[in-house]
């Protein structure tokens, strides 16, 4: 049956079900997008799921843990982005500072766009790894577009640009004077960022339109890894369209999710076993498993 | 402690016999109020019982102080004493009714309504339709001798103006009680005789019950029908005068002039 | 005694208080008075406007965060012109326009009210207190949960920001009011309605506007909390927007759009309260 | 235009012979002053032309709302005249100034503070110290009898308790120039008499220039050497009166109370 | 002529105004009045957090958006003990603290010049009201840019927004001092610092006071938005981070935080309203 479905988009890029809509998959299944206005945070998305006046929900994984815990029957449906080898948040510095490896990073000041989140965490695994104490480093919150500018301004000594905020790390790359001093991936590896979420009542009452809806996203993320050219042009079309600046598409560097669009228990399972060391969510209550999504033909998701 | 009746026998007025069976009697039953200052208490009202006959005009004289306004403002419901109580027609009272109009000591005018919605509003809080309550205002205002000045602001008025827009005011709504607060007191000599001679002849007309304070001897001869002297010293109870001459009264009568003089006289005045 | 008339001069004539007459070149003085009038009221913005010009187009401040004027100004002209702004300004509009006739609607009788009836006030200051302390911004996601993504809820955030200055400031005149006043009226049996209407309203109106400035401001200000989330049109949107796009001329265009609606808004008000005032003597 | 002298000779007064050459001599000349009223212009000053020597006392009559106020708030630089100009001592004066001090028609008393503040005030503004001020506030307070309300607020104060604060306040700043609007109207005729008396003993100890405003025709003759008459009808000139009694005054000289018949009269009063 | 002294009674003994004896049970009814008293007060409030808990635990509401009251109160009482709100609400009370104490050092002062001096107000109202009118939230990438990430633009951030409302009231408070009684001053010879400090600002005081609680409401609630850049530590923190997050509870946690301190201050500025108006009549 045709069905629309309502969500909130971000500002400078599209989400794999966007480019989904843009390439046509999603013809066939009468799925047509309908767009809200903009979201500046994952989780003003999930509450508007939460509170049915949107269908699609898209946050970084804790904030998605943490809403599930909190009592909502959401499930992740599939990675919206991701880190690998070609898209990584990267922890830049002004060209001539003193920090050179992540062993300098202790008394300085990091600015990142969260805390409690994905960056928050690559910097303490990174300390960590490197055997500092994990709260060496001082973090503190700056908005994506001021980060070039507090880190130029030497307000901060750091600026980590997340794989999500690949316009304000292209747009501060090219204008020279920056060092890249380490990146998430030296840190995590590869592992997904955040995912798309719906409602389970939604994908019950809609199983078939639900699967389509993730078939094509998934099968948008590989367009996205093999046609990188086309999808920046895409982008900047679309962008155009919506009255932002087409410039920005040039710095996609891609989703950052692994072929297939497949998410791993480890994407989850990671911050399952974080939040419930922090104790903000209770031992047991939240099994990967029972949050992705699985549909009757596909296959359990992998394990890495 | 016996109360003051009306006026046994209103021997040598001209009231009319009707007046005693007439609405608006005020009774006054051992009134206390005190206020507190310095922490020490004010004794004001020392026990005053009183009765004032419907129709009866009442002067209050006494010095600066003494407790005429706080009396005044019992009487009006806008004070609570703290002992005794006030009857009107027999029902105590409970805060303010539409059978008393008071002209208060300062005019208390509206700001921002010109003199006739000033004098009009009286009666329009009262639910008289506007165009109604406008044509009786002009009638008063034209009596107190401001019927130049309707469209004029409070602000524009000069301090005896402003009172006799307040006089105006009371006298429009018609009361059966009206209490007036030296309302004369910032008028000129001529325009105090004016004032005087309307307000007896409404008197005469409308038979309200009119309690007036004043500082002038000779407006609360010429008015009332007994004067009520208080004082500030604890020691002197306050006293009624009668005042037994026949209306219209004549100021040159030699019975008004000794009057005065009397009265006077006992003020330690000449 | 003897009334020395003769000693007193009056005029033969009553032709008082006839204005000067003009003298030559008038106008001319008018003009330069009318100049010098311009310059002490709009100088200091003026020289502040100067002064941004020359620092950005001089390099003294990062022209990416502050751009030269005159782009601002192209960029807001074309906006216009090109009718895209146009649509921003609009809905914004719309937008603050009913949450301040809502607070407005509810805020100053609510405030009459809570003025006047002690009841009133005890029963609801405490709650409305929590409220006011509660920020609109934080609580943005509850009138989502609550009022869904659309029109509702930003126009509820801006409600519930601007409500609390009409509502407070209104309070405050109300109990302000002469209370000789307030009695006089009672004792003419004035009822509670007609001591509003007649009496604790007008008195109350300069206090009032104080509060209907300050929230026309909040409201405005608030467009750009409420046009964050669920939002591709509006003023505040696009300040948010051209934040993320690197725009930053569009960013100040839409700012300085914002606040000329402001200032049109508090021109309106200051004039409508010159009007409704007009019996206050004039300093 | 031939400018009113002062008396040119102080004749039946026992003013001291230094008066003419004391301070305080207030010269105007030629006011006129209108006021806008419903779109007219209402005339209430109209050419008028006095001089009042230093020292002098003159007292101010007529009729409510014919410009007595406003003729005092030019003379204390609260009113700019349309035309015509005011000399103190012979420089014309813009605005107000110490050696002047005016009591107000109504009291005007700042309401969060106590009655001595309120009195100190004046002084205190013109920087005399705190504990002076108050000193020579609590002289003249007792003056006016209030010794008793020193703390007290003016919200606790009869009308008549109000006004004599004022007329204290305006007292300790010993002015060379006293403007006084009708200041003891709210007074009983007792409390009256005790603050005229003062007034006159104040006066001749410190012979300042008084120009004092009041309905009270006794008054006026009690407290002046001459009374000016002003008048509301635009045909009628203002005229100046002598009063050629000696001082101190008793009213019931046969001298006096010829002079308050005769001005009654012209009044058209009796 | 009659002095009718006989028919007056004066009583025997002068011992006026004492108060009525205790009855008996008075201390019970005493108790039942005062729990009345407490519940016309606080029974809305009351009502209102009742049915918040009732709804989130009844599931009416998604409690994943509106936690159960005692989850939150948990989560508050676990950050107290453990220190970790602590810190947070020490750093903020000093940020809205320090911003606030400015607020009302520039605005009062600045408030009084402009509402006592038109040349002043002249030149000044056209700058000032275009500030007014533009959004701390917007601007706050040219604060950053001007003032750094530290604590001065967060605590400028703050002074920006609470500065307005405390200069608007004053302003108005100073235009509706009584003329007669500034008349009066001047007449005594009043220089303008007298008056000031004799006249106007008495006179100010109860429209300052408004001004005072809507600034200080404003400072404590702009926290969310001066603590959205540039922290990692303070109540408005907690409250978008936890948003960030999805720990609803944590959220509410920091917003019942604020507005207990926004109660509390707002019941400090009315204990103090009350303390220096104490002149003003009772109602
Ligand atoms: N609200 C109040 N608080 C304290 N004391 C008060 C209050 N109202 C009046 N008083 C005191 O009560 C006494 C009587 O005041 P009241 O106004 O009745 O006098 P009055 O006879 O009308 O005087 P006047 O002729 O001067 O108007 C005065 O001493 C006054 O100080
Ligand atoms: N600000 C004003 N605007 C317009 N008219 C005014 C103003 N002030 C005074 N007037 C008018 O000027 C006239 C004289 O007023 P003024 O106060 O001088 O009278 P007055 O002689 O003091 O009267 P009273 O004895 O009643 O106090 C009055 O008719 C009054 O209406
Ligand atoms: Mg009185
Ligand atoms: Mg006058």
């Amino acid at each position: 049956d045709p069905v629309t479905l309502r969500y909130l988009p971000n500002h400078g890029g599209l989400a794999a079900f966007e480019l989904a809509a843009e390439l046509g998959y999603y013809d066939a299944a009468g799925i047509t997008l309908e767009n809200l206005g903009y979201a500046t945070g994952g989780p003003e998305t999930l509450i508007a799921l939460a509170g049915g006046s949107a269908d699609i929900g898209s946050a970084a994984t804790p904030a998605v843990l943490n809403a599930i815990a909190g009592g909502n029957d959401f499930v992740a449906v599939f990675p919206t982005n991701g880190i690998n080898d070609s898209a990584q948040s990267i922890f830049y510095v002004r060209d001539d500072s003193p920090i050179r490896t992540i062993a300098d990073l202790p008394g300085h000041t990091i600015a990142v766009n969260t805390l409690g989140a994905h960056l928050d965490y690559v910097v303490r695994e990174a300390l960590h790894q490197k055997g500092l104490p994990e709260d060496a480093a001082n973090l503190v919150v700056v908005p994506g577009p001021q980060l070039d500018q507090v880190l130029r301004a030497g307000q901060v000594d750091v600026s980590a640009f997340g794989y999500w905020q690949t316009t304000f790390e292209g747009a501060a790359r090219q204008k020279g004077g920056l060092r890249a001093v380490f990146d998430d991936t030296d840190v995590l590896g590869e592992i997904a960022g955040g995912f798309a979420v719906l409602r389970r009542d939604w994908i019950d009452a809609h199983p078939a339109e639900a699967r389509a809806f993730v078939d094509g996203a998934t099968k948008a993320l590989d367009y996205a890894r093999s046609h990188p050219a086309e999808t920046k042009a895409i982008f900047a079309r679309v962008l155009q369209e919506r009255g932002e600046n087409p410039e920005v598409a040039q710095y996609f560097a891609g989703y950052g999710v692994r072929e297939g669009g497949l998410a791993t228990t480890r994407d989850v399972q990671f911050w399952i076993d974080i939040l419930t060391r922090e104790g903000k969510i209770a031992p047991g209550k939240i099994a990967a498993a029972d949050i992705l999504y699985q549909s009757a033909e596909a296959p359990a998701p992998a394990t890495n | 402690m016996a109360p003051i009746a009306p006026p046994s026998s209103p021997a040598g007025t001209d009231l009319p016999p009707t007046l005693a069976a007439s609405r608006g009697e005020v009774s006054v039953q051992e009134l206390y109020k005190s206020f507190t200052l310095n922490r020490a208490a004010l004794a004001v009202l020392r026990g005053l019982s009183l009765t004032v006959a419907g129709g009866e005009s009442l002067a209050i004289v006494g010095p600066s102080g003494c407790g005429k306004t706080t009396l005044l403002r019992v009487l009006a419901g806008l004070e609570t004493p703290d002992r005794g109580r006030v009857l009107i027609d027999g029902h105590p009272v409970a805060g303010v009714g539409r059978e008393r109009a008071i002209i208060y000591q300062e005019p208390r005018l509206l700001p921002w309504a010109s003199v006739l919605d000033n004098v009009a509003f009286g009666l329009e809080v009262r639910g008289t339709p506007r165009a109604e309550a406008r044509d009786r205002a002009r009638h008063y205002l034209r009596l107190v001798g401001l019927q130049a000045f309707e469209t004029a602001l409070p602000r524009q008025l000069s301090g005896g103006m402003a009172q006799r827009v307040g006089i105006a005011r009371a006298l429009t709504v018609q009361p059966e009680i009206l209490l007036l607060d030296e309302p004369l007191a910032a008028l000129d000599a001529m325009t105090k005789l004016t004032v005087q001679e309307e307000l007896a002849r409404i008197w005469a007309e409308e038979r309200m019950t009119m309690i007036l304070v004043t500082h002038d001897l000779e407006e609360a001869i010429y008015l009332a029908d007994r004067v009520l002297v208080l004082s500030r010293e604890t020691e002197t109870p306050p006293r009624l005068l009668e005042v037994p001459l026949p209306r219209p009264r004549d100021r040159n009568a030699p019975g008004f002039v000794a009057l005065r003089r009397d009265l006077m006289r006992s003020f330690g005045l000449q | 005694m003897a009334f020395q008339g003769l000693e007193i001069s009056v005029p033969p004539i009553e032709t008082p208080a006839r204005p000067l007459p003009p003298l030559s070149g008038a106008n001319l003085r008018r003009g330069v008075e009318a100049g010098a009038r311009v310059l002490s009221r709009y100088g200091l913005l003026l020289g502040f406007l100067a002064l941004w010009q020359i620092a950005a187009s001089a390099g003294w401040l990062n022209p990416s965060v502050f751009p030269p004027l005159d782009r601002i100004a192209a960029t807001l002209w074309q906006g216009i012109v090109s009718g895209a702004l146009l649509d921003d300004i609009a809905i914004s509009l719309q937008r603050a326009g009913i949450a301040f006739a809502a607070s407005v609607a509810v805020g100053v009788p609510l405030g009459l009210a809570m003025g006047q009836m002690p009841v009133v006030e005890r029963a609801l200051d405490p709650i409305l207190q929590l409220f006011r302390q509660t920020s609109a911004l934080a609580l943005y996601p509850v009138f989502i949960l609550l009022l869904g993504l659309g029109e509702t809820s930003k126009i509820f955030v801006i409600f519930w920001a601007s409500l609390f200055p009409i509502l407070l400031a209104t309070i405050g005149g109300v109990q302000q009011v002469d209370g000789k006043l307030l009695e006089m009226a009672r004792s003419f049996g004035a009822g509670r309605l007609t001591l509003f209407a007649r009496v604790i309203l007008p008195a109350a109106v300069p206090a009032i506007f104080v509060g209907l400035r300050l929230s026309g401001t909040t409201a405005l200000l608030l467009l750009i909390a409420a046009e964050m989330i669920g939002a591709n049109k509006g003023l505040g949107f696009q300040v948010m927007n051209a934040q993320f796009n690197f725009r930053t001329d569009l960013m100040f265009a839409a700012i300085f759009l914002l606040a000329f609606l402001g200032l049109a808004l508090n021109a309106a008000l200051v004039a409508a309260q010159a009007r409704f005032c007009r019996w206050s003597e004039p300093r």
